[in-house]
């Protein structure tokens, strides 16, 4: 068991990220932990995807002096998925971030349970 | 082209029902000749279910209206049993139409009422002439819609307890049904779940299922036994005897709980079919139930002082004879079950119309406050002495000929429950004798010393809640104002006692065509 | 219809009369008018009955489904039951006339009075079960209004009280007629029994079964002991006429169900040995002995008279479940003898209270000097009731005694006899106390009662002293020449052992 | 290559540009752009689907002339033209029926960035129906999560933010574990795109390898989809997002989001995972049991609940649990209930909440029960629509909502052991909902009491927007109700040809 990990040791660590991650956004009362949970999900599964396209011994798929052929670089289509990953995270991450803004200036709170306890007195008055 | 006089009946009341609700007549709210308009559209269509039965109800006349889904479809079938069902409710209602025009005089909000009473029966007559059980649950579903608004109608507080409580037993239970409905599709021989005399299920591979296949006929029987007010499910019937006395008389001692009756005995004989259902556990279970809610109903009207609270009750026990019968799963029980069926019928209108003449003449509604009103009312309490000593089952009257077959069906099944069933129904008519006597010996004979007594008796705890307390405090025997209602009301309570009349001392003729109908199925 | 119509007059006549006599509105006013009409009525009834039991022969009124018919014959125990019923039914109604001017809403009283002779008429004369059924049924309703004539909340709850009781018993019996429907072809009363065999085949234990329930439904309206209940509480709280009628008559009609039932429908022989034989004898011996210690112990005259009539209708029911012809022939004619003397004994409490207004025994004490002819009547009624030899008491009892240990019902055959000879003494007991008091009131006895009401030798009317007369007259001649009844009981007695 | 089988890459990029476009058009002109797109893609999703019925097969259409390792693929069948079309019906009735209320909710310059979010909606909706690789439905996936998102919190009011933030952290769990497991299946089998990813999961189950994996595959993706449809135990999120939404918003929400998610579930089962191995892995029984227990919970939640909207969304829940216990039941006839039941729900959801809209209007703007009483009088129309809603709901003859039950009913019967529990809930959650269904319809039905807060007993007659959105989705329903059988033979075949 241990050798299986010790081979393949991104996945490892980018699935014990992924769990961190995934319990801080789920766990975490302040809104801003939470999205940076959320942050380190999403790096986390990236890094995984990353790595899946990594070929010991060969070179990033950027063209250098005219070297054409395949075998000479990684399987580019991982990172090419990486980046719209990443596009995805930011806009969600703006989103959200944008969002807690809002309802700071409204609540002058970042706890979430609060926020939604105001929330309702807000609306019962 | 002779088929769609079978749909006709159905629909033609629907129709104008709606058309009722929504076409508001001249300025006036109410007018004679709205009323004309009303009981003429009833009379015809009771002229045209007549028709239809005497055209033949020998059960190959069908029409079918629409394909609900691949195996399913909305049939209409005149099959004898059906036509005892429509012909009994195409007699009753011109009649309680009659009679409501009458009763509903100081009511505003008529033109509602009359709409959805005119489409209950378009409804009730789809419950009689379905031909499949699809169609059957169909109606059964719409029958609840379409009787709500009744219920609902005086829109008190009360009512509209009573109004929730009969839509979530109701819906609750044809939620059940419907477990019923799929299965018999699930296992029927012929694709489709057409009634067939005496049971449609694909015997090889019911067999196989048996345990599985009676417990959900248990579980359909206590669906549409909701609607029959059975014994776990009866709480809505006397709730619902808040509504207006037309409602509580046509549509809970005729239509509606009849129709919880009429589609158990369809599903027994003519879905499951006897063979398969006689001497299992199911029937025990079955039986068993019928003959708790026989005891439990008629000891509980004992108890009950307000009188259509006691008539409801009544009519919970006696709508589990009809049960009774039905679990026989004999020929003879089914002859029994519609007997009884029919002669309920007559017995129980008649005494919640007379309820209802003394509440509209005097606003009266409990039993102490009817001291020595015999002699003022003499036709109303007589119809009220027929229809009593009927539901006692006193020979010469319909009660006696019902109990007749019940027991003598009962004793030719030769099954120990039935025994025990026929004693159960001798209690039951006991304590009829009780409930309903002490109205009439109150009514006839009032005991001199009545106002200390009758108050003293509305103290009782128990049987009188919070609300009818204040109602006690001003009992006085029957002031001198009070005479017989208007003819209107009359006329539908004398000709319901000379059917009882007619029915205890000619029955021969409906008895051989019950068995008829029994032996087919049975 | 088919059949003799004389036979329906003595039952349609009076019923359409009481109707008329309750619906009419100058019987309300005119007291005389309404009990000249009512005693006419009467008479003619009594003459139509003796014309119906001549003529004889059967009648089917009614096709209720094709094996029910509702029908009526005559045959010896109706002709019994019929005169008798219609011979005292005619006193008493003279006997009433004076009585119930101290009433109030006579035309209801002798409306419902003749309507239930006619329903009577129609139980004596019906010819199967079904029939029998239905005017059982009808007899309790038609008879409540005179329980709770008086409408006091006594009356009433002790109407409803004999309603309940009465229904209770119909709806047991009910359930054995539901029973031996569906082992016979129809139910009309055959000498010995009609029930065919081949049906009865799997089903012995549920014939004893109805057999016993019908004895016990039945036995109801004769006071036997589950369901006697009521009969010490209503008979006392009905007028005086009325009580006499009920007790009289009307638990004889109860007699004449199971007569019917265990001789005409199931058949004796059946029931020979069985435990229903014994169930029922215990019960009868029970109900006698009880009825005549309560009677012993009860201080209200017509209280008394009740229990009493209690354990008289229970000797006959012994008589009955001796199964055997003596015993059948002394039932029967201590049906006739009890009815005679009941009524006579009635009639005198009724009269008691009218003039003096004294209900209770201590109370009547010195009543000979009041009224000394009615006592005496009182007194030779009282005798034929216990059974001394020359009234007409010690007949039947002689009969029942040598019945009850030619028997051969083991143990009963002597316990029974036994039992009835303890509930004479009894009878002596309740019954003699008043006739002793009334003449030999003792020398400590002033009357300074009768004298400040001067009530001295206040007889009641001759309408009312003349019925009495002739009871009592019946009970004594019956005793002295039992000769031709007991001849037509013991045919009657051969026919159906 | 005939010029119809483009129409669905036309649909996605035609709600896509107007989607873009409308951001620089005033209110009123994007609101209108929506509407015609939304009926135009609607014409098109319909023209695919008459073309897969008369070709009866389903095909894939290249993007950008790429073969497929390459290149990206959507896949056009009967079932995904009949699914498209019908969100297609939904959207436009759910937004015209919004249509004024969105105006009041909403500031003027804000409005055009609602009709942004409905167009983006819809471009996500018609690319998770037709998309034929995994990458893609996750893109599409975050664009509808951010778009909705922004539906909600466009009302600006305190419940509704804090109801967007809550939105979007679950969302984000539910995405961020769907990615996870796509990037596993990615790993191995090498294959994004679905078809040929399905051959190598195949040869993969045949040889028995990477079971543990396949396992977690399922399970993510089943769970993180689960999440964000809102099956029972993660539906914290459902009752503010659709309870404080504007009326459109929350229409399309519960309508038809939820179940453009469980829609790329069945996909994936079927087009990825392959449905017997799925059945095999027992996956399928915990959806079941997890359906079980929604129908029965959410109904329970609701009859608590006092504020309609709330009650209303609870009532998703509810029938959220009835779809994943058809998907559960394991056979195929359950999984065309399943779909049969999204159109339905659908329909009567969106029917409910804009009809709601109406009553709402003639009682005051409050949403209790008390206010509500005597609203049937007051909005008829209204009243009649909500009355129809709760009827279908509670699976009244004649409605949409019968026939549903029926086939989960008869499909129930074809799984042995699993048949006599599906009927009991059935039986009981088809009573809970009539407890909490007809006593609001009762209570706009019944007299209004002394106790109660004076409302002018005037009649309101709301715009003809809402009576037409109204009225139209009355037909939808019936039509569901009364001529289902063309429609579930359409998704039987549609069904078969999926895999």
């Amino acid at each position: 068991m241990i050798q299986h990990l010790s081979l393949n040791i991104e996945e490892t660590v980018a699935v014990i990220l992924f769990g961190v991650g995934f319990t801080i956004l789920l766990l975490h009362r302040n809104l801003i932990k939470k999205i940076m949970g959320m942050n380190i999900m999403d790096t986390a599964t990236y890094l995984f995807l990353a790595s899946k396209g990594y070929i010991t011994g060969r070179a990033v798929p950027i063209v250098v002096d005219g070297v054409q052929e395949v075998s000479a670089y990684i399987n580019p289509v991982p990172s090419g998925l990486v980046l719209t990953g990443i596009v995805v995270s930011v806009s969600t991450t703006a989103l959200m971030l944008s969002l807690t803004i809002r309802l700071y200036e409204r609540y002058h709170s970042l706890d979430l349970d609060e926020i939604l306890i105001l929330a309702k007195e807000e609306e019962q008055t | 082209m002779s088929e769609i006089i079978l749909a006709l009946p159905v629909f033609f009341p629907i129709l104008s029902g709606i058309f009722m609700l929504f076409y508001r007549w001249g300025k006036e709210e109410w007018s004679r000749k709205r009323e004309l308009f009303i009981e003429g559209l009833v009379v015809a269509n009771s002229l045209l279910i007549v028709a239809a039965i005497a055209g033949g109800a020998d059960g190959d006349r069908r029409i079918v209206l629409f394909r609900l889904y691949s195996a399913l479809t909305i049939m209409f079938k005149l099959d004898p049993m059906g036509s005892v069902f429509a012909g009994l409710v195409a007699f009753l209602w011109p009649l309680a139409t009659l009679y409501a025009f009458e009763y509903m005089k100081h009511e505003e909000r008529k033109n509602t009422f009359f709409a959805f009473y005119t489409m209950t029966y378009g409804i009730t007559m789809g419950i009689a002439l379905a031909g499949n059980l699809v169609t059957l649950y169909l109606f059964y579903e719409m029958l609840t819609l379409v009787t709500l608004p009744l219920v609902l109608f005086p829109l008190t507080t009360e009512a509209v307890r009573a109004g929730r409580a009969y839509l979530y037993y109701s819906i609750g239970g044809a939620a059940f049904a419907f477990i019923g409905l799929v299965f018999v599709l699930g296992f029927s021989a012929i694709g489709t779940t057409e009634f067939i005399a005496g049971g449609m299920l694909d015997v090889g591979r019911a067999l196989e299922s048996k345990n599985v296949l009676l417990f959900v006929y248990v579980l359909a029987f206590f669906g549409f036994g909701v609607k029959a007010a059975l014994f776990p499910c009866y709480r809505w019937l006397p709730k619902a005897a808040v509504a207006p006395t037309p409602v509580t008389a046509l549509l809970h001692a005729v239509a509606v709980v009849k129709s919880g009756a009429f589609a158990i005995l369809r599903l027994t004989y003519f879905s499951f079919g006897t063979e398969f259902l006689r001497g299992t556990w199911a029937q025990w279970v079955v039986m068993g139930a019928a003959l708790v809610t026989i005891a439990f109903g008629s000891t509980m009207a004992v108890r009950e002082v307000h009188w259509k609270r006691r008539l409801a009750y009544s009519t919970v026990s006696n709508l589990s004879y009809i049960l009774f019968g039905a679990a026989m799963m004999t020929p003879l029980g089914l002859a029994a079950a519609l007997s009884h069926l029919v002669a309920h019928a007559f017995m129980k209108i008649c005494a919640f119309f007379c309820a209802g003449a003394v509440m509209h003449q005097s606003g009266k509604t409990y039993i102490y406050q009817l001291n020595g009103m015999g002699k003022k009312m003499p036709v109303t309490f007589g119809c009220l002495l027929v229809s009593s000593l009927s539901l006692m089952g006193i020979p010469l009257f319909a009660g006696f000929v019902s109990k007749w077959n019940l027991a003598q069906a009962a004793f030719d099944s030769g099954s120990g429950l039935g025994l025990v069933g026929v004693a159960v129904i001798l209690y039951s008519a006991l304590m009829t004798g009780i409930y309903m006597m002490t109205v009439i010996v109150r009514a006839y004979f009032p005991s001199l010393a009545g106002q200390t007594e009758a108050a003293e008796e509305a103290a009782l705890p128990g049987g009188v809640d919070k609300d009818d307390q204040e109602a006690a405090a001003e009992v006085v025997t029957a002031e001198d104002g009070l005479t017989d209602p208007g003819w209107k009301m009359t006329v539908p309570l004398v000709i319901f006692a000379a059917a009882i009349l007619v029915i205890g001392l000619h029955s021969a003729p409906l008895i051989s065509f019950l068995t008829m109908i029994g032996g087919e199925a049975g | 219809m088919e059949g003799n119509m004389i036979l329906l007059l003595p039952m349609v006549c009076p019923v359409a009369a009481g109707i008329v006599v309750l619906a009419g509105k100058m019987f309300r006013k005119d007291r005389k008018y309404l009990t000249g009409v009512s005693v006419m009525v009467l008479v003619l009834e009594f003459a139509l009955t003796l014309w119906a039991v001549m003529s004889g022969g059967s009648l089917t009124m009614l096709r209720l489904t094709e094996r029910l018919t509702l029908g009526l014959g005559v045959d010896e125990v109706s002709r019994l039951f019929a005169v008798l019923t219609a011979s005292v039914w005619l006193l008493v109604g003279i006997y009433s006339v004076a009585y119930m001017s101290h009433e109030e809403e006579e035309h209801r009283f002798f409306g419902y009075y003749l309507i239930v002779v006619g329903v009577l008429m129609g139980l004596n004369f019906s010819a199967n079960l079904i029939t029998l059924y239905v005017f059982y049924e009808l007899m309790t309703l038609t008879s409540l209004p005179l329980v709770l004539h008086e409408r006091s909340k006594e009356a009433v709850r002790a109407g409803l009280k004999y309603l309940f009781y009465s229904v209770a018993g119909a709806f047991l019996a009910l359930f054995g007629i539901f029973f031996l429907a569906g082992v016979s072809e129809s139910l009309t009363f055959t000498a010995g029994g009609v029930l065919n065999d081949g049906a009865l085949a799997g089903k012995e234990g549920l014939l004893l079964i109805s057999a016993f329930c019908m004895i016990v439904g039945f036995g109801a309206k004769a006071g036997m002991f589950p369901l006697h209940g009521w009969l010490p509480t209503a008979h006392p709280v009905a007028p005086a006429c009325a009580s006499a009628v009920l007790s009289g008559l009307i638990t004889k009609a109860g007699v004449l169900a199971i007569i019917r039932v265990v001789y005409y429908v199931i058949g004796a022989d059946r029931l020979r040995g069985t435990w229903v034989q014994n169930g029922w004898i215990l019960l009868t011996l029970l109900t006698v002995f009880m009825g005549s210690m309560l009677a012993y112990r009860e201080p209200v005259m017509k209280k008394r008279l009740a229990y009493s009539t209690v354990s008289q209708v229970s000797y006959v029911l012994f008589g009955l479940s001796m199964l055997n012809q003596t015993a059948f022939v002394g039932a029967l004619s201590h049906v006739v003898f009890h009815s005679v003397i009941k009524h006579a004994l009635f009639l005198t409490a009724g009269a008691v209270i009218v003039t003096t207004g004294w209900t209770r025994v201590e109370q009547m004490r010195g009543l000979g000097q009041v009224m000394p002819k009615t006592l005496a009547c009182y007194t030779i009624a009282a005798l034929a009731l216990i059974g001394i030899p020359p009234a007409s008491g010690f007949v039947s009892k002689w009969y029942l005694a040598s019945g009850a240990l030619s028997s051969g019902t083991g143990v009963w055959s002597w316990a029974g006899p036994a039992v009835l000879l303890v509930s004479a003494l009894l009878t002596a007991g309740y019954l003699l106390p008043l006739t002793i008091q009334g003449y030999f009131p003792g020398h400590d006895f002033k009357g300074e009662e009768i004298q400040k009401r001067k009530l001295a030798g206040k007889e009641p009317s001759l309408w009312m002293l003349a019925p009495i007369g002739v009871l009592a007259a019946a009970a004594l001649l019956f005793g002295c020449f039992p000769g031709s009844l007991i001849s037509m009981l013991q045919s009657i007695a051969a026919s159906v052992l | 290559m005939s010029f119809v089988q483009n129409f669905p890459f036309f649909s996605i990029i035609l709600a896509m540009f107007s989607g873009i476009i409308s951001s620089v058009l005033s209110g009123k002109k994007a609101r209108n752009l929506s509407l015609v797109m939304i009926a135009v893609t609607t014409a098109l999703s319909a023209g695919t689907l008459l073309f897969c019925l008369r070709t009866g097969e389903s095909y894939p259409y290249m993007m950008g002339h790429f073969p497929a390792p390459w290149g990206n693929e959507i896949r056009a069948g009967i079932l995904e033209g009949v699914t498209a079309v019908f969100f297609g019906v939904v959207m436009f009735l759910a937004v015209l029926g919004g249509l004024d209320h969105t105006a009041e909710d909403v500031e003027e310059n804000k409005l055009n960035l609602f009709y942004i979010m409905i167009d983006l909606m819809l471009s996500s909706l018609l690319a998770l129906v037709y998309t034929n690789d995994l990458f893609t439905a996750y893109v599409f996936v975050e664009i509808n999560t951010i778009a909705g998102c922004g539906l909600i919190m466009i009302r600006q009011k305190g419940r509704s933010m804090s109801a967007a933030i809550r939105y979007m952290i679950m969302s984000q769990l539910g995405s961020g574990l769907f990615l996870i497991g796509l990037s596993i299946l990615y790993d191995i089998t090498g294959h994004l795109l679905m078809s040929p990813a399905k051959e190598s999961v195949a040869a993969l189950a045949a040889s028995g390898a990477y079971r543990i994996p396949m396992l977690v595959i399922m399970a993510v993706v089943g769970v993180g989809l689960a999440i964000k449809s809102g099956l029972y135990p993660f539906h914290y999120w459902i009752p503010d997002t659709y309870g404080y939404a504007t009326p459109t918003a929350s229409a399309v929400l519960s309508g038809l989001v939820s179940k453009g998610y469980i829609f790329l579930l069945i996909k994936i089962f079927y087009r990825v995972l392959g449905y017997d191995n799925l059945v095999s892995s027992q996956m399928v029984n915990v959806l079941y049991v997890f359906g079980i227990t929604g129908m029965v919970m959410g109904s329970l939640h609701a009859i608590h609940e006092t504020d309609t909207r709330r009650m209303t969304a609870y009532s998703s829940v509810a029938q959220i649990g009835y779809i994943y216990m058809g998907i559960g039941l394991g056979t195929q006839y359950g999984m065309v209930a399943a779909v049969f039941h999204i159109f339905t729900h659908s329909a009567t959801k969106a029917l409910l909440f804009i009809s709601a809209v109406g009553l709402y209007e003639a009682s005051g703007d409050k949403k209790d029960y008390v206010s509500l009483r005597g609203a049937g009088y007051r909005n008829p129309l209204a009243g009649i629509g909500f009355t129809v809603g709760s009827l279908s709901m509670v699976g009244f003859p004649m409605l949409s909502g019968f026939i549903s039950k029926l086939l989960f009913a008869t499909s129930a019967l074809e799984s042995p052991h699993k048949m006599l529990p599906t009927l009991i809930v059935l039986a009981v959650s088809t009573t809970l909902n009539a407890v909490y269904f007809l006593r609001l319809v009762i209570t706009l039905y019944s007299r209004r009491r002394p106790e109660d807060a004076p409302i002018p007993e005037v009649k309101v007659r709301s715009s003809w927007h809402l009576r037409l959105a109204i009225l139209c989705f009355i037909a939808v329903n019936l039509v569901l109700g009364m001529w289902s059988q063309p429609i579930v033979q359409a998704i039987a075949d549609g069904l078969a040809m999926f895999g």
